[in-house]
């Protein structure tokens, strides 16, 4: 059998290595190019912000003068926000997650809650909006409150926790189970004692994570309505709010009225970065930190 | 039981056995958190529940006053007003059109970047560049929209004339390279999962490695590729603020991306922002469209989950 | 439950003279699923003895231990019949508490798994979750338990310190001074050596020679040699049935059963 | 109510004063509130901008807005809700507003159009496609419309009181934000739009308004000419803030604000654009005002 | 490349009579990172002759064989020195293109690993990315490449079908078909049977056997019987060494080195 050329082979050799170079260089060049828009668009926010951020832009209330107007609010708004969802999720997403690893039979229902908070993962965040405005907002009355935001927000970010913390009760070894139930400790004081402390730096990397989610989404809160003006800071969950995300919406739309208004949104955009980033390293640390440990 | 080791000890299981008389509360709890639990965990299914209910009770609303022939063929939507027209088709076509642009750009760059990082990249280099991928994935969507409006749109508009101030270009280019990480890591996992083995037989036969990855290792990966692109386009129908603040609120039927368009996401935000008073056609229109893209994203959820559930068992 | 104190003496092989059996195993059979483990197993157990269980791999050993305290039962599969007296009680039983159970009867693991906490805190957890709350009492038995395992004196400096930084063997005993700490009337251990060097394990088996003056232990080992220094009865164990069972010397010097002989002289296994 | 002394609640005022409705008002009363707050610190006021007919949605109903601001005045049918419903509702003109129609800055040709010019761009049945239909010497370019949507009181009184109800074009651009309107208009060379005057005001440098011929040669928009018998009358509208009585009986802030708006009316109009009331309709509303006081 | 032609006779060991060496090593070095993985190797591999590579675990032997065809660069932290001539060309030369080596020099590995592709598709992939793009061509190179590789018969009628429905010894001999489908000048095969049952692994030794005719062999395997069985050279390493490199007969019936006898005694390894 004689098709394989060897000459023919060694000639197209070099074409064949040149493609493969170009298109190291290609995937190269796209692999960069997310890092590049990163880049560019760090670069424009913070250009934007120069000069805006500065101790007033922290500390005063919302106004309509730009040069008087400042995030406090948004701020407030968003540690209230915060106040609800962690707690909200910590117990939904960490509940279910033992649910489902810990007492669950494995078996149809278990894989059918399974899929649905898959599912759920996947469901556009302005549904979740208009499940706030019609249960929370409307028919609990609640009105476009801290408590109904924050709820909302908690069942939108409750996939991320809980699959983050069903990972980290998986990976606790049965050993550890064993040694516990062979004192005689019954299921419950395990999981207590044993499984959660020990899943614990899982678990809390899901909850800051879900947590940064929560910070960064806008539409739910505009679907369930924040006021285009509120100045007042918010004292308690039932008060109306605004937050960060939502006042960049409004500055940015407003910024056709106002051209300055563009500034305070690049500022605020700026601080919410800060946040987001801040909470990730937290979040990666832990992860590294407890990574390896059994 | 009296131990007679000589020295004085503790008698342990005396004590324990004189606390479980009183520990009868701690059986109580013992019995009542697993049912505590099964409330909880089936909260997220209640959460699907209201999902769908809220939707469903007034979108059936809606089709009383709106034939539901009438709503998925109309292609005049004009919500607003004594003529009002709910005709669902303009924004469909803005949410298809905005969605293809973004996947246009995430699908080819997104693959390449997984390509680069899972078979081109040194350990050293991918450990940079992730976490860059990661931060790109973690910017809320809010400031995606800030940056098209602010500067997608007004550097398009120098080269493209005819680009309105407000479109469904621009958002959809912003919302694909916000769907690249997405895209890029999911079908990197999917690369990575093909054994080694299979490389090296290609490697042996004199391949380069263009061609180990292009004919080996990404039909291998197929399945879990093709469920990285669906999640995205379930990403990018379901995507809001981008198209909210970038495309403008034009209700165009049109495939026309240099026009203002509005997606089903952006009317959402736009009927809900004007504070539709329950019970009127308006207000039901809002759970009708929601409702359309509420099915979109789980069929396109659904389907994932079958592509990479069948991609896993391959090997 | 006076009614099946009767039965033990029938049911047994072996003779008991005057001493106390602590666990009588009848008739008993289980299956994981299809596969039969154990089968139609008949065992005394007897107060203040070392008792070891020998067997090829595979033969139903931990099963076999870890049905005495119903851990088996973690595995979702299992299907048991027959009965098990503890202190002429059937533990099989539905009514039995297995938290009591355990409570009465401990476990040391072929890998030591001391609990990612303080040392003190992993000797502590047993009486803490049995209600012990006064820190005096817990100090108490903290030292106690420690010294009792014979590993008092290598970590009284460093109670507060996580468990993981101890060595193997030193994690092992640590794990019998956390059994010690519910002063169990039983201490199961499946094979609580095979994971430690020599030294080690000759400080292990130094310690359970020591504790069988306080408690009745059911040991599983590989090692013969193991099993010939520090038992009293020895049951051999294969394909899921009792093959012998006897006092240890017998077993050893003098087997009555070819297959036992074959195994001890290492023919296979 | 002066509250200096935040302790003595008895002289201060507290609780919140919702407002909602027209977004030609809102930059008025969005500074309103926000000079409100600085007098009264623990009473919070929330404006928000559904526009006027979305507004009166929200107002007519139990526990609704205590404010809607509207650019129109109540229709019958509103009225009829609002009787039905229980609800009092003192009509407050705050300040006077001028149709203003804009075009691109780059547009030079149309700085001046006749008030039937107007009428005949925004009439679909007058077929006017490209400017050049409008007049010859005009560009034959196409015409782009635009206009806030039928949430707005600005696009009732343009279709009801300008057009006499006839069909706008087909094609119009209507939106929900007057911000996005700037917006567009400041970026189509092509494109004419009409709303109230402040929007303009705050944007001349971004848009350009037409000088309407009336029949007595072209007339600019301004604060001088936007009367009520000024030359810019036939596009003047008054907008105004509706109270609900029963609210401000109940909540004194609510009362206290309404006051306060009417005292500092043709102040802030200045300010945003407006023009102002005239002095008897200001004492009018306040004397309808104080009566309702205990 | 003439000027290392001299050096062949100097540093080999074995006489080589007139036939062509393929593969001249010469004192080659290599490290994984600090490990000293090959030590000062010099070989020749003859044409047309099966050379068996036999030692103890861990001694180099796959390293050696991925050296051939530079596979082992895919390890990052390789490090190399000497020289390898195949064919008289040093390819250990940067310019030396490895895409060009491994299209001469074939392998099989371990366990098997056919692509998740048809069986034809697995064969054509070969002669597909060298550029044969006629279908016809292609078609008969498949037969012609399975029929080469004693599969044919069994997997005519399913070619269209997926490779991995195919049982192990099919898959090994359907990657040496994959292999012949280039029709390369040198295999390489690293216990290509190790993953087979006995029969399989009968068939893959016939096989090789008549593909002797047609290439140059080198077979690395674990079994000593193997080795005598299909090979005319054998090599055993030792520690990253090359002990003791003789005709096949002399190594199992006469070795020089005592540690080779020990070796191929089974006293270690
Ligand atoms: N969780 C399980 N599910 C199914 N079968 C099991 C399970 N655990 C053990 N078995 C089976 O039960 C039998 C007895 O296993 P067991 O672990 O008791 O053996 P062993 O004597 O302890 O062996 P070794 O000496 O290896 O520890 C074996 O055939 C084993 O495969
Ligand atoms: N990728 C690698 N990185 C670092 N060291 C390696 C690597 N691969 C092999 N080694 C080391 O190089 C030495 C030789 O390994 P090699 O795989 O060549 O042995 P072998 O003779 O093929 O053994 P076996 O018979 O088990 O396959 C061993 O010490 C091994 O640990
Ligand atoms: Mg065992
Ligand atoms: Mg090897
Ligand atoms: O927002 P409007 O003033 O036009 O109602």
């Amino acid at each position: 059998m004689k098709y394989i050329d060897t000459t023919v082979v060694e000639r197209k050799m070099g074409k064949r290595l040149l493609a493969n170079k170009i298109a190291r260089l290609v995937f190269l060049l796209a692999t960069f190019f997310g890092t590049a828009v990163l880049a560019v668009l760090i670069y424009r926010v913070v250009s934007d912000s120069m000069g805006w951020i500065d101790k007033d832009f922290l500390l005063n209330k919302l106004s309509t003068d730009p040069e008087r107007a400042g995030i406090l609010g948004a701020i407030y708004g968003t540690l209230w926000l915060m106040a609800v969802v962690a707690p909200a999720t910590m117990i939904l997403g960490v509940g279910t997650a033992i649910y489902l690893e810990e007492y669950a039979k494995k078996g149809k229902f278990q894989s059918f809650i399974q899929t649905n908070i898959s599912n759920l993962a996947g469901v556009p965040s302005v549904v979740f909006g208009i499940l706030g405005l019609t249960i929370f907002a409307r028919a609990l009355g609640l009105g476009s409150v801290v408590l109904a935001g924050g709820l909302t927000m908690a069942l939108l970010v409750l996939p991320v926790v809980v699959v983050a913390s069903q990972e980290a009760i998986r990976a606790v070894p049965q050993f550890l189970r064993e040694a516990s139930y062979g004192m005689g400790a019954t299921k419950w004081q395990t999981i207590k004692n044993v499984v959660l402390p020990a899943a614990l730096p899982g678990i809390l990397t899901g909850v800051i994570l879900a947590l940064s989610r929560a910070i960064g989404e806008t539409a739910p809160l505009v679907v369930i309505g924040i006021p285009a003006l509120l100045i007042p800071l918010p004292n308690g969950i039932l008060d109306k709010f605004t937050v960060l995300p939502v006042q960049i919406y409004y500055w940015t739309v407003d910024s056709a009225l106002t051209a300055e208004y563009a500034n305070l949104a690049a500022a605020t955009i700026v601080i919410l970065l800060i946040v987001l980033f801040a909470m990730n390293s937290i979040a990666i640390i832990i992860r590294n930190k407890f990574q390896k440990r059994f | 039981m009296d131990r007679t080791t000589g020295e004085k000890r503790l008698d342990i299981s005396g004590l324990i056995e004189k606390k479980k008389k009183t520990a009868s509360v701690g059986t109580i709890a013992e019995k009542m958190i697993p049912g505590i639990l099964f409330g909880i965990a089936a909260i997220s299914v209640l959460t699907t529940i209201g999902i769908v209910l809220t939707l469903l009770t007034e979108t059936v609303l809606f089709f009383k006053e709106v034939p539901f022939l009438d709503f998925f063929t109309g292609t005049k939507l004009k919500p607003l007003g004594k003529d009002a027209v709910f005709g669902v088709l303009p924004l469909l076509t803005g949410t298809l059109l905005s969605t293809a642009i973004a996947m246009a750009v995430a699908i080819p760059i997104g693959l390449m970047t997984a390509v680069f990082l899972s078979e081109y990249a040194s350990e050293k280099l991918r450990k940079i560049l992730k976490p860059m991928l990661e931060i790109l994935a973690g910017i809320p969507t809010i400031v995606y929209g800030f940056f098209a409006f602010t500067f997608v749109t007004p550097l398009l508009r120098s080269f493209i004339p005819g680009l309105e101030p407000t479109n469904i270009l621009s958002p959809g280019i912003v919302m694909g390279i916000m769907i690249i990480p997405m895209v890029a890591s999911l079908s990197e996992d999917a690369m990575s999962a093909v054994p080694n083995a299979m490389r090296e037989g290609a490697l042996a036969l004199g391949a380069t490695k263009l061609e180990v990855t292009w004919k080996v290792v990404v039909p291998a990966a197929i399945s879990g590729i093709i469920a990285s692109f669906v999640l995205g386009i379930s990403r990018a129908i379901g995507e809001t603020m981008i198209v909210a603040i970038a495309s403008g609120s034009s209700k165009n039927f049109t495939f026309d991306v240099t026009q203002s368009m509005q997606t089903m996401t952006a009317y959402i935000v736009e009927v809900t922002g004007g504070e539709a008073a329950a019970g009127t056609t308006l207000y039901y229109s809002l759970y009708a469209v929601a409702m359309t893209l509420f099915v979109f994203t789980l069929i396109m959820n659904l389907v994932a989950q079958y592509v990479s559930r069948r991609f896993r068992e391959e090997y | 439950m006076g009614i099946t104190a009767g039965n033990i003496n029938g049911t047994s092989a072996q003779g008991i003279g005057k001493k106390n059996i602590v666990y009588s195993t009848q008739d008993l059979n289980l299956w994981y699923g299809d596969g039969h483990a154990l089968k139609s197993i008949n065992l005394d157990i007897i107060e203040n003895e070392v008792t070891a269980i020998i067997g090829p791999s595979g033969c139903g050993k931990s099963t076999y231990i870890k049905t005495l305290n119903r851990m088996v039962e973690l595995v979702p599969t299992v299907r048991i019949s027959g009965e098990i007296l503890y202190r002429e009680r059937n533990i099989l039983d539905k009514e039995y508490k297995v938290e009591d159970l355990r409570t009465r009867v401990g476990m040391v693991f072929q890998k030591p798994n001391p609990f990612p906490k303080s040392i003190y805190e992993n000797i502590a957890y047993g009486p803490k979750i049995h209600g012990i709350k006064n820190k005096k009492v817990l100090d108490e038995i903290v030292e106690q338990s420690l010294r009792g395992a014979a590993i008092w004196d290598e970590v009284k400096d460093r109670l507060h310190q996580n468990a993981y930084g101890l060595s193997g063997g030193q994690q092992q005993r640590l794990c019998i001074a956390r059994c010690l700490a519910i002063e169990p009337d039983v201490i199961l251990m499946d094979e609580p050596t095979s994971a430690l060097d020599p030294i080690s394990t000759l400080k292990v088996e130094e310690l359970v020679q020591e504790l069988k003056k306080d408690f009745s232990i059911i040991i599983v080992t590989h090692n013969m040699q193991q099993a010939s220094r520090i038992s009293d009865k020895t049951a051999f164990f294969l394909n899921g049935e009792v093959i012998e069972f006897a006092e240890t010397s017998t077993i050893f010097s003098n087997p009555s059963d070819k297959r036992t002989e074959d195994y001890i002289s290492g023919r296979f296994g | 109510a002066c509250g200096g002394d935040s302790k003595d609640n008895a002289d201060g005022l507290e609780g919140s004063v919702v407002i909602d409705g027209s977004g030609t008002v809102f930059p008025f009363m969005a500074k309103m509130g926000e000079n409100y707050m600085g007098e009264q610190e623990n009473v919070s006021v929330e404006v928000s901008r559904a526009g006027t007919s979305a507004g009166f949605k929200k107002f007519l109903v139990e526990n609704g807005t205590d404010f809607n601001n509207a650019s129109r005045s109540i229709k019958d049918e509103e009225k009829a809700e609002a009787e039905k419903q229980g609800i009092e509702v003192q009509e407050l003109k705050v300040a006077l507003d001028g149709i203003t129609i804009v075009i691109n800055k780059d547009n030079d040709w149309a700085k001046e159009l006749t008030k039937q010019e107007i009428i005949d761009i925004f009439t679909a049945s007058k077929g006017k496609k490209n400017w050049s239909d409008v007049r010859p010497d005009f560009p034959n370019e196409p015409i782009k419309t635009y206009g806030p949507n039928e949430n707005h009181g600005t696009y009732e009184f343009f279709y009801e009181k300008i057009l006499e109800e006839q069909a706008l074009p087909e094609k119009i651009n209507l939106q929900q934000d007057y911000s996005t309107l700037v917006d567009l208009v400041s970026k189509d060379k092509n494109a004419i739009g009409f709303f109230g005057f402040g929007y303009y005001d705050n944007n001349k440098d971004k848009l350009s308004a037409v000088n309407v011929d009336f029949g007595q040669g072209p007339v600019e928009p301004s604060l001088d000419t936007i009367k009520e018998d000024g030359d810019y009358a036939e596009f003047t509208r008054p907008v105004f803030t509706y109270l609900n009585v029963n609210h401000a009986k109940e909540k004194p802030q609510v009362l206290d604000y309404a006051i306060y708006t009417m005292e500092n009316a043709q102040e802030v109009a200045k300010e945003t654009g407006f023009a102002p009331l005239s002095d008897e309709d200001k004492q009018a509303a306040l004397d309808a005002l104080n009566g309702l006081k205990k």
